[in-house]
């Protein structure tokens, strides 16, 4: 990989009351990639990607992006530079209808600069978008309170949301999790043509059959160490990956 | 010396007006605004009873403290248990119940600052009289308080670490969920809680209030303070609230000492305000810095 | 279950509020002619609305049964509308207070106001309020402040409606000062020790006092300011006990200072307590601090509160007050919302008509007998306060002397000596 | 035992369904459907005055101020997130800066009522700032002492005319001026304020009340918007804040009297919390209420206070919401 990477972690580490959530984390991730995170549940995933966007400050360690050093930025300026996330939890904006959760990233400094916000009409932009991550056109859906829709259309729409702000890295924090075999499999070309597009994704997984089959990188954490690196196959052979699971849960 | 003795003093019954109110937070996540109305209701029944009704002290304020313990968990039985989990409805019913009681007792005359109607509402201290403690004078009333206050939350600490009931408390205080789970009903716990919590706000009524005299501006004020303690030891928190309770009692103390009594109430306020601003869930709050809640 | 019980209680509570929310008077006109309407904004909660509230409806009750007023060539009967204006008590805003003396004016357009409001800050606001809608008032409880009647005698045109029947703190504080010189003259007392509530009011007060009492020859020997809620004296009085102080001069309204003069006595601080102590006016003041609070010294600022012959008029309103009401009159307010009728029945009967100017005119010239002394408003229209009752009214100054309040000054009203407690004999 | 289970189902009018978007535009009976309500507010606030003396003129203005404050705390605990107790805090800073400004500098009410407005609603924004951080009910606590706190100040300091307060300020000219200028800021406020609440801003505020982490995600700071939210809120309050003082031409402590803070709240409880329209009704429906109860003293703060609980706990959704369903929807029962 000749250009630089765009993220580039090196030992991140944080400690909740004396609990160490992560330990020294250092890896890197080039334009146009998909990184997968793997490892069993408690061991630090979904803390890291808090530090890596800036929900939660690390103790120790920088995270660059695009070569710029963004630890500790407060979350919204680090979004506005291109790096944003979905969250694992699904908490839309429910009181608003589906396409007006868009309009709150279209609002973002980042879009208002960029052409698409000059482009006038947000609501249509918002329309192309949920149509983009897969909602009917001229259903009602667009118009249904986020609140009340089943949670596949949440997660295309946290998709959506996270499309909106024209980002380069998107972190995606277990999208898979909780849905149907179906449901994944209509999500992932979404995804890859997200990497299409050119944005790089990191995505944080559970389901590590589905993750491999997009992922061209893995990094394993246990007990927020990173105890492997590598492409998927490199990663599964891997002693520690196997006892890691094996020692907690049998999935993969 | 003055300081010291009047300082604590004044930390213990701070301690004491807030146990009430944090228990009952801590538990059932709670915030129960009606404690200073409790707190003079007990007051001014124990008067009626021993006044009017000529009974002996003692079971005088055994029945207050019954009635306050039934009223709180009336309260929560009728009003609060529909509006679990929406705090600002809990907030505004639970001040309205304290504005219907104290409002309700003013009617009977409890006018407070600048006169009142009628009698004199006040209590009679257990023991009359005055001791020299290290050249400060200081009465049995204080004395009396600096015991029971100690007690209480020893006995308190026992009750809910040694207890079937006060261990279930505290689960659901630590994990509402994980405890129902483990079959503890959580509506019931937190009717105990604020049976147990009117009580107590009784209990410091009938200790406290012989120092001063019964008057709506008391509920007011002890429901002032006990939100001051409760968030500068961070709600819910117990060892937060009794050295939260130290923290004002002292500095209200010293305030005084030094620029005069108005300054009191600002320095209070003051506390509160800048303590949030540094540590927004009080000194020991339990919960996770609020920021950090993702 | 519980839920319709609630409900249907909280129905009826509701409508019992609303049915008998009409027409609350507790005193109807029993003669014909049409009735003088006379506004009685008075704070209900408060001991000095309620000492009002019961010496205006006396009042009036005598009044009607002598046969009312006479106007013109009619008899009238006076009708009062008693309101409630909730001052003194927390949390209501002053606007709230003039909202009720409004709706007396405009709503149950009364043709004049005697009584409240009682505390000084709505007084005043109150003050460009009759004066907007040039309406004929009677201060006659409370409201204090000397800020009153210098608001008034700055624009004598724009507030010559309003008099103010009730006494001035400037009053009070020389009454005060010839009471330590009498004191002072008795028993050669030198010393002053001051404890005040911790209030602006107070504080501005006590410093007058202790002004005039350094210029009157004392000597000033420590101070200590209680805030409202102290509940314990004791540092105060231990440094009183050390400044070697003969007198424990008092400025105080909290009903803690109860407590205050019990620690007084339990530590037999060598001072004689003397001052404005509210809790001390009231009655109950002897059981509230079982015998205590004997010796104490205090104000009911209107002769008259307290058996005596300062006037023919004393003790008949003592008497008729204390069976009408079955208990004495308390303190500020009883005797002059009482007398303020009486002031209003005398100007109206000597102008022969209900005309403000006229009014204005006839009680600017008023010269009345009266309970307290005789009844004259300086240029002020200020009630004149003073030490003759053929030419204006007097205060009066208490003392607990075993469970009854006698009074010891001024002079013409004293029933009894000065007691000195025990342990301040030399 | 045998029973019929049956529930309530809730249907759209069709006539709701047809009026949505521009098609309503299309018919005179769904124009009428549509503007009715509206009219029949506007209608109502305005004429009422005429049919009523000239005290209850003057309750109307002391509403008029409530229904403010009301709008003021619905919007913020509604669409922000932010449960603010203290309105007191506003009409206390309002009221200050417009009688200070009148007091002092003796500039006429016109003027000192605009400046009093958005200087007072600067400042207590300002206040209020260390506090946005907290959440629920540490904000709803701080914001119901920090009114205290200013009273405790300025007793302490003893400035402003201390304790007695300033009197004597410019009043209204005319009964109707005072009264049509705050309907119509009633008014004008509501409409504006439910217009913002669908613009882009109104949105993300919403936003930040359902996930406030979401929006810092999306690139937005939350913190920037909710100090926009709570300054639009203040200039409600302080608006009617200096109204007041300049209505009674007095100024004092009470300004910051606990019955501002929590009158209003017991008006969005019994209006309907969340629909603007809900408090402004309640206010103008409480106020008078309480003035008719006068006679009783004390006992018309426990009556409503019985109230407010009666609505928290038997009809939570409040009037507004109430009358809203029934304009909108039918029920019928259906078997199942």
């Amino acid at each position: 990989m000749a250009e630089s990477p765009i993220l580039q972690v090196t030992q991140l580490s944080k400690t909740f009351g004396g609990v160490q959530a992560i330990m020294n984390v250092s890896f890197e991730l080039a334009r146009g990639q998909i990184l997968g995170i793997i490892g069993p549940n408690g061991s630090g995933k979904t803390t890291l990607v808090n530090l890596i966007s800036g929900f939660v400050k690390p103790d120790k360690g920088s995270v660059l992006f695009k070569g710029r050093n963004i630890t500790g930025l407060q979350p919204h300026k680090i979004a506005n530079l291109g790096l944003t996330r979905t969250f694992q939890v699904m908490r839309p904006y429910h009181s608003l209808s589906a396409f007006k959760n868009l309009i709150v990233p279209l609002n973002s400094p980042r879009v208002k600069r960029s052409a698409a916000g000059r482009l006038g009409d947000m609501d249509a932009v918002a329309i192309d978008i949920l149509e983009e991550v897969g909602f009917e056109r001229d259903a009602r859906v667009p118009y249904k309170a986020a609140g009340s829709l089943p949670l596949g259309y949440l997660k295309r729409l946290e998709l959506g949301r996270c499309m909106a702000l024209q980002p380069e890295l998107i972190i995606c924090d277990e999208v898979f999790s909780g849905l149907s075999m179906s449901e994944i499999t209509s999500l992932i070309p979404l995804i890859e043509r997200l990497r299409m597009e050119g944005i790089t994704i990191m995505m944080i997984e559970h389901r590590l059959r589905e993750l491999f089959r997009l992922t061209d990188r893995v990094v394993v954490l246990t007990f927020g160490q990173k105890i492997a690196e590598g492409s998927p196959d490199e990663v599964m052979s891997n002693q520690m990956v196997k006892e890691a699971y094996l020692g907690t849960e049998t999935k993969g | 010396m003055e300081i010291l003795v009047y300082g604590t003093v004044n930390s213990i019954i701070f301690a004491l007006i807030a146990l009430g109110f944090t228990l009952v937070y801590g538990v059932s996540r709670v915030p129960n605004f009606a404690h200073g109305s409790i707190y003079v209701l007990v007051g001014f029944l124990t008067w009626t009873f021993v006044n009017n009704l000529s009974m002996p002290y003692a079971l005088a304020v055994l029945i207050a403290l019954a009635v306050a313990s039934f009223l709180g968990f009336l309260i929560y039985r009728i009003i609060l248990i529909r509006l679990r989990g929406m705090a600002t409805s809990e907030i505004i019913s639970s001040f309205a119940v304290s504005l219907i009681i104290l409002e309700g007792l003013r009617m009977q005359g409890i006018a407070g600052f600048k006169g009142f109607i009628g009698p004199f509402y006040v209590l009679k201290p257990f023991v009359d009289g005055k001791i020299n403690l290290f050249g400060v004078f200081i009465d049995y009333q204080r004395l009396i308080i600096i015991g029971v206050g100690v007690g209480l939350v020893v006995l308190l600490s026992w009750f809910t670490h040694h207890t079937k009931t006060g261990l279930s408390l505290r689960a659901i205080a630590q994990d509402e969920q994980a405890a129902m789970m483990l079959g503890v009903n959580s509506d019931r716990m937190a009717m105990i809680a604020m049976s147990i919590g009117s009580a107590l706000a009784g209990l410091a009524a009938v200790l406290i209030l012989p120092l001063g005299s019964i008057t709506a501006e008391v509920g007011y004020r002890v429901l002032i303070y006990a939100l001051a303690v409760c968030i500068i030891g961070g709600l819910g928190s117990w060892g937060g609230a009794i050295l939260a309770s130290f923290v004002i009692g002292f500095a209200m103390k010293i305030s005084t000492a030094l620029f005069g009594a108005l300054w009191e109430s600002v320095v209070l306020v003051g506390t509160i305000i800048l303590i949030l601003l540094f540590k927004p869930s009080g000194l020991l709050g339990k919960q996770k810095e609020l920021e950090e809640r993702v | 279950m519980s839920k319709k019980l609630c409900f249907t209680v909280f129905i009826l509570v509701l409508c019992a509020a609303l049915i008998s929310s009409f027409g609350v008077s507790p005193v109807h006109a029993q003669k014909t002619g049409k009735p003088i309407l006379i506004g009685a904004p008075v704070p209900r909660a408060s001991a000095y609305g309620q000492n009002g509230e019961r010496g205006m409806i006396l009042a009036a009750e005598e009044i009607n049964a002598a046969g009312g007023v006479k106007v013109g060539n009619e008899m009238r009967p006076i009708k009062l509308e008693i309101i409630d204006t909730r001052d003194e008590e927390p949390g209501v805003p002053t606007s709230e207070v003039l909202l009720a003396i409004e709706k007396l004016i405009l709503q149950k357009k009364v043709d004049m106001i005697a009584g409240g409001p009682c505390m000084s800050e709505c007084g005043l606001a109150a003050l460009d309020l009759y004066a907007k809608y040039k309406m004929l008032d009677i201060v006659s409880i409370g409201c204090y402040t000397p800020g009153w009647d210098q608001k008034v005698g700055s624009d004598l045109e724009k507030y010559r409606f309003s008099f103010r029947e009730s006494g001035s703190v400037k009053w009070y504080v020389k009454e005060a000062i010839d009471l330590l010189r009498k004191i002072k003259e008795e028993h050669g007392f030198s010393k002053i020790f001051v404890s005040i509530d911790d209030s602006a009011m107070c504080r501005a007060a006590a410093k007058i006092v202790s002004d005039l009492a350094v210029k009157d020859g004392w000597e000033i020997v420590g101070e200590a300011k209680h805030p409202i809620s102290a509940t314990d004296y004791s540092a105060a009085l231990n440094d009183c006990k050390r400044s070697g102080a003969e007198i424990l001069f008092i400025w105080a309204y909290s009903p803690e200072t109860s407590i205050l003069l019990k620690q007084w006595a339990d530590m037999e601080v060598p001072a004689l307590p003397i001052g404005f102590i509210g809790a001390a006016e009231d009655p109950g003041f002897w059981k509230a601090t079982d015998g205590k609070g004997a010796y104490t010294i205090v104000t009911l600022s209107e002769a008259g509160n307290v058996p005596g012959n300062v006037t023919p008029l004393h003790m008949k309103f003592y008497n008729s007050f204390s069976q009408r009401w079955g208990v004495p009159p308390r303190s500020t307010g009883c005797v002059s919302a009482y007398e303020a009728l009486f002031v209003l029945k005398d100007a109206i009967e000597r102008t022969g008509s209900l005309d403000k100017e006229k009014l204005i005119e006839a009680l600017r010239t008023t010269n009345l007998p009266a309970v307290r002394g005789t009844i004259r408003f300086d240029k002020n229209h200020q009630i004149v306060y003073g030490y003759d009752p053929n030419t204006s009214v007097l205060g009066c100054w208490v003392q607990w002397q075993d469970g009854e309040r006698v009074a010891v000054f001024p002079e013409l009203a004293a029933t009894g000596k000065i007691r000195i407690p025990p342990w301040l004999k030399k | 035992m045998v029973k019929v289970t049956r529930r309530k189902k809730r249907l759209d009018r069709s006539i709701k369904v047809r009026c949505e978007g521009l098609y309503a535009l299309s018919s005179w009976s769904e124009m009428a459907y549509l503007l009715a309500p509206r009219l029949l507010l506007i209608l109502g606030l305005l004429l009422i005055p005429f049919f009523v003396d000239m005290y209850w003129q003057r309750v109307l203005c002391s509403a008029g101020i409530y229904a403010l404050l009301a709008l003021s705390f619905d919007f913020l605990a509604g669409y922000v997130g932010l449960v603010c107790l203290g309105g007191a805090l506003f009409i206390g800073t309002g009221g200050y800066f417009a009688g200070l400004l009148n007091h002092y500098s003796h500039l006429p009410l016109f003027v000192t009522i605009p400046i009093a407005t958005v200087a007072g609603a600067a400042f207590s924004t300002l206040v209020l700032i260390p506090c946005l951080r907290l959440r629920g009910i540490y904000f709803a606590i701080i914001s119901f002492m920090l009114p205290l706190f200013a009273v405790y100040i300025i007793i302490a300091l003893n400035v402003f005319g201390g304790t007695e307060g300033i009197s004597a300020l410019d009043t209204f000219p005319s009964i109707s001026l005072e009264l049509y200028l705050i309907l119509a800021a009633v008014l004008v406020a509501l409409f504006a304020i439910r217009r913002l609440v669908n613009e882009d801003m109104g949105i993300i505020l919403r936003g930040v009340k359902d996930n406030d982490q979401a929006v810092r995600a999306s690139g937005i700071s939350i913190t920037a918007y909710k100090i926009r939210a709570v300054f639009i809120a203040a200039l409600l309050g302080c608006f009617g804040g200096a109204y007041l003082s300049h209505l009674y031409g007095w100024l004092g402590i009470s300004l910051f009297a606990m019955d501002f803070s929590i009158l209003p709240i017991a008006a969005t409880v019994m209006g309907g919390m969340g629909s603007l329209v809900g408090p402004v009704l309640g206010a103008f429906i409480l106020t008078p209420m309480s003035e008719a109860l006068r006679g009783f003293g004390q006992l018309r703060v426990v009556l409503y206070c019985f109230i407010l609980i009666a609505f928290m706990v038997y009809k939570p959704e409040g009037i507004m919401n109430y009358l809203e369903r029934k304009y909108h929807q039918f029920e019928k029962w259906e078997e199942v």
